[in-house]
């Protein structure tokens, strides 16, 4: 059974149609990348997954368990309860959104003491290994001001991880970085990969969405416009419009 | 002129102490979804913020009295609290909505997707860097408020620039104004000096 | 230069006028026990102690020729037995002898030194409370305080508006006050100058009633919240004259002059 | 009340005319690198905006005649704007400081980089940019100043609020104080409608 | 003779040397790219060679002519009339720097007519070509938030070529836009190099370095660790530290 499950969403901000009808399901330990050019509509599906934007149209499933229904008069309507599936997922956005006025233990054990009601020792002992684990040690007691962007981006990581998600978004985890800070986050989610966490990351790098993705789809104008394994998409591509793409990011 | 600065001060506590929880009550008035509530009170800030103080001074002092006939209070501290207090909350009920403004939706949102409610985002995330980001501002208010006070004088509240003028009267110079003036000089400095240092002490961090 | 100043008082006895105390609409009940008491300390010589007091007597001299009045009426009060209660005193403390502010910052004055005697007699507990001189009749209407009692001209308006007013216990006249030395003798030599006058007394309803002809010579007339400003404004050349209470012209000019 | 009417618009208009310019001299001088220079602005700018505008206003009126012994001006209007102007200039002028400073380095740059010199590059590229930036603190200012204007009947300047206060008590009811307030509201909301049309005028770029 | 010559600068700020012992000479028509790691220097020796920052020790010529010289105390002296050197450069920020409150074109005769004394018509004709082959047609006036970022920095182009300098200097040019949007100013960039600009390029972007630079220099920690051919920097990498730098690069 897949972990997330989108089918046919529809998603108009007032006339400007920015989802059409996309499908996609994730399953466990699968990871998958969405590339496409800006204004295709990956962020706006990413959003759709995470409960940050209602649907228009489609069904959204996790776990198997819809999150919304349609009614008789074709609206879509969403569960009461939405939190049972904020559970389920973690999302890392692209400028980080870390509590600035928390510190890095903070910012990682507060949600889990206050929305999971973990216990503050045992959130501070999972926090602690995650952030080992992140190459994180010793910055437990420093504010999101005072560290790199990489590193910004990689408590954030540990944040969601901490919530124990069964999947895990990424918007664009590098873009707001520096380039030479680009490679520490992108080592860390390259090992979450190896670890068999079920990830969909929304990415401009190619060379990386190729190195760690089981499947890429290829979003423009709220459509996918092709979608395969990274060898397919890669270095079999079928579409011109993807061709045209890819050629705008090799020819650097 | 001592017990006027004793006055003086009380005001200024006891506005502080009642505006700032009130302008935060205005603030959610004034951003609540219903169109009615959130109308009646923009309109009321805005009259707040557009009339002079004195004139609402004398309103809430005399005004009970003119329209219903109730007894106007004796202890001019009442009255004189009771309008510095709506006043600069109509004040700082702007600050607020501006600060929370401020504050990135990004905040929220990363909030929300960690499952905390609207009200665990509001006063876990939200608030604390409201206050952080709108100290300066209501630096600026308190520093108004205490040059405010000296309104008071309106109602004869025996505040310390209405004493200072009492006095020049008897001895017949001007001298005590200029005291006064040095007391709300000197007042503001420590205002100054209070406020740098809550700013300092909320600087561990940068939004 | 600002020490050359002299100043100098004319007095036409303009607006000839009383000074009484005044009571809220229908509060004669009141008005009759200060009235007893205020005769029972004539009568037994407190009144003259107080008037005889050198602050108060240097300014105004008799305080005395209206007092005897009160020893021939008769009021229908039993003021050893009054009921207990606050009696709130309204003044203007910006108005010696009667009330103003001592030089220990506690408010004194004739008029509130009488309220006492008065209150100590009826049982009562006196209390002090400042009234905006502009607005005072307002403030007595709202229970503010119980009278006023400042060296207050008593008007025929009040009287029309059937506020309860005292017997006269002071006669008073208004005065001019001018520069030495600028050619002002009289009240025709203010033709075309600039006369100023505190909010709310007596010398500025008279100009907008009795001596309306004579403000009509005037260039202008000005109204300050204090005396000390139009004081300080006839000094500093910004009026021609200031039109006030003699008790007040009296005692400023004699400071000044020393 | 018309004549108050006029009278108030009388203070504003000048103040405004007056107090905007000095005010850029004010932070000229605040930032001038002549640190004696700098100081003693920065402790006039602190007492202008640390003491009540009420003191201001009788210490410009009768501050000549106590210290040099010069008469008091007759037309209260001209003290009045005086002390106006003074008082609001030092406002306006940390205002101006704030947005000078809020201008990126990299527009002084830009323009060094490109030749220009330090004149051109205040008044063609950092001068505009910051009329931008400030107006809507510059119209907070105006509205505190059209309120502020009720001040000037300390020294019997016949302006509007002081006409309906000796209105009100020569006729005993409270409504020549409402007048009043409607009064200075609306002339609020002209200004804020007035200003926001500048500010939509500017709004052609965005910094 | 060379256009620019900088030899052996040092540039400390307080206890920081950024630049310890820099010499770099440009050639007319050559085109010199500057990486290295962040906080290495680059920004600062682009910023003292265009007079943004005043050197510490060394000597600047332009055009053979001493900028600065070095007094009997051993203080450096700079020139009293700057700005007839600034006529021989043009410098385009990371940032772009454009005027905000003029439009396009007014940013772009602005400086030629005000500084220059060109005469408006002249000033209108130039810059409208310069746009034309920038690919800004159309464009002259709206205003700079209203343009893409690649279009602004494009504008920040022409407005540096407006002034018809001897020498530009780039610093990131790209490093504020968005990863789709760095091609078209590259092209830019690298058309201005067909052309026979002489440029000075700091630059993340390795590919492009690789690309267009006649020469590169690495540096590091205030000192130039390595320079040469983009073929002898790249393919015979000689130093350890180019060797990680550049692999940091490569393996995303
Ligand atoms: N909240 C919103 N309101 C209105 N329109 C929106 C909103 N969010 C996104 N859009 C529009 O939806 C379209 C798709 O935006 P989206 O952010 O999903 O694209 P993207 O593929 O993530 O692009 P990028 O690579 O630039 O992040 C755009 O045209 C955008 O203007
Ligand atoms: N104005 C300044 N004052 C103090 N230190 C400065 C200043 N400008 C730069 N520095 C310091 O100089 C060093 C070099 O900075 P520089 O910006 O030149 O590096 P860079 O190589 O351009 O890095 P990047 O790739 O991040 O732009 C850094 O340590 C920086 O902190
Ligand atoms: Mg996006
Ligand atoms: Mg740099």
């Amino acid at each position: 059974m897949s972990i997330l499950s989108m089918s046919n969403i529809k998603k108009s901000f007032g006339d400007n149609n920015v989802l059409k009808d996309i499908s996609l399901e994730v399953n466990k330990g699968e990871v998958v990348s969405i590339i496409g050019p800006s204004g295709g509509g990956k962020s706006t599906l990413l959003r759709c997954a995470t409960l940050l934007e209602t649907i228009d149209g489609g069904c959204l499933k996790y776990n198997g368990i819809p999150v919304t229904h349609t009614n008789e008069s074709g609206k879509i309507v969403y569960e009461k309860n939405l939190n049972q599936f904020r559970k389920i997922f973690g999302l890392v956005f692209q400028n980080f959104n870390l509590f600035p006025h928390f510190s890095v233990l903070k910012n990682v054990i507060d949600a889990p003491v206050n929305v999971l009601k973990k216990t503050k020792e045992e959130a501070i002992e999972e926090a602690l290994a995650l952030l080992k684990k992140m190459g994180l040690e010793g910055k437990e007691n420093m504010y999101p001001c005072d560290l790199s962007g990489g590193m910004q981006q990689r408590v954030s990581i540990v944040r969601a991880l901490a919530m124990n998600p069964d999947i895990l978004f990424f918007d664009e985890p590098t873009s707001a970085l520096d380039p030479e800070l680009t490679g520490e986050v992108l080592k860390v989610i390259k090992q979450l990969a190896d670890d068999k966490m079920t990830m969909v990351i929304v990415t401009h790098e190619m060379a990386f969405a190729k190195a760690v993705s089981d499947r890429i789809l290829f979003i423009d104008k709220g459509l996918v416009v092709e979608e395969g394994t990274p060898a397919e998409l890669f270095d079999d591509t079928k579409n011109d419009r993807t061709k045209q793409f890819l050629m705008n990011y090799n020819n650097i | 002129m001592a017990p006027g600065m004793v006055k003086t001060c009380a005001i200024f506590f006891f506005t502080l102490l009642f505006s700032l929880p009130l302008g935060l009550i205005f603030t959610f008035l004034h951003t609540s979804k219903n169109r009615v509530i959130s109308g009646i009170m923009h309109f009321i800030i805005s009259v707040l913020r557009g009339t002079p103080l004195m004139l609402q001074l004398i309103a809430v002092n005399f005004g009970p009295w003119y329209l219903f006939g109730i007894e106007t209070i004796r202890e001019k501290l009442i009255p004189v609290v009771i309008a510095f207090s709506i006043n600069y909350a109509a004040y700082f009920s702007e600050i607020y909505r501006g600060g929370i403004e401020s504050i990135p939706v990004g905040q929220y949102e990363g909030a929300t997707v960690l499952g905390y409610s609207k009200a665990q985002t509001f006063f876990r995330i939200i608030l604390p860097q409201v206050v952080k980001t709108i100290l300066p501002s209501v630096t600026n208010e308190i520093i108004t408020l205490v040059k405010d006070t000296s309104l008071a004088s309106t109602l004869s509240y025996a505040e310390i620039f209405l004493l200072s003028q009492q006095y020049s009267n008897t001895i017949q110079q001007f001298t005590p104004l200029l005291v006064a003036g040095v007391f709300y000089y000197v007042f503001n400095l420590v205002v100054t000096v209070v406020m740098s240092r809550v700013e300092k002490k909320m600087s561990y961090y940068k939004i | 230069g600002k020490k050359d100043v002299k100043l100098k008082i004319i007095n036409e006895e303009l607006g000839a006028e009383y000074y009484g105390i005044a009571f809220r609409k229908g509060d004669e009940e009141t008005c009759k026990y200060i009235d007893a008491a205020v005769q029972e300390l004539v009568k037994n010589g407190e009144y003259k102690k107080i008037a005889d007091k050198k602050d108060y007597k240097d300014i105004v001299g008799n305080l005395m020729f209206l007092a005897e009045d009160y020893k021939a009426k008769e009021y229908d009060v039993d003021i050893t037995n009054a009921e207990k209660r606050t009696f709130t005193i309204g003044i203007d403390p910006e108005y010696p002898p009667f009330s103003y502010m001592g030089d220990d910052g506690k408010y004194t004055g004739f008029d509130i030194d009488v309220c006492q005697a008065a209150c100590d007699l009826l049982g009562w507990e006196m209390k002090v409370f400042t009234v905006d001189w502009d607005s005072k009749l307002l403030q007595l209407d709202a229970k503010e305080c119980d009278c006023i009692w400042s060296g207050m001209t008593i008007m025929d308006s009040m009287k029309e508006q059937d506020y309860v007013i005292s017997e006269p216990y002071y006669y008073n006249t208004q005065v001019l006050v001018v520069k030495e030395g600028k050619g002002i003798k009289s009240s025709k030599d203010l033709k075309d100058k600039v006369v100023a006058v505190q909010k709310g007394t007596s010398g500025a309803s008279l100009l907008d009633d009795d001596l309306k002809s004579l403000k009509k010579t005037f260039k202008e007339v000005k109204t300050f919240k204090s005396f000390l400003v139009c004081f300080t404004e006839l000094e500093s050349g910004g009026v021609d004259a200031v039109f006030v209470d003699y008790p007040v012209a009296k005692s400023y000019v004699a400071k000044k002059n020393k």
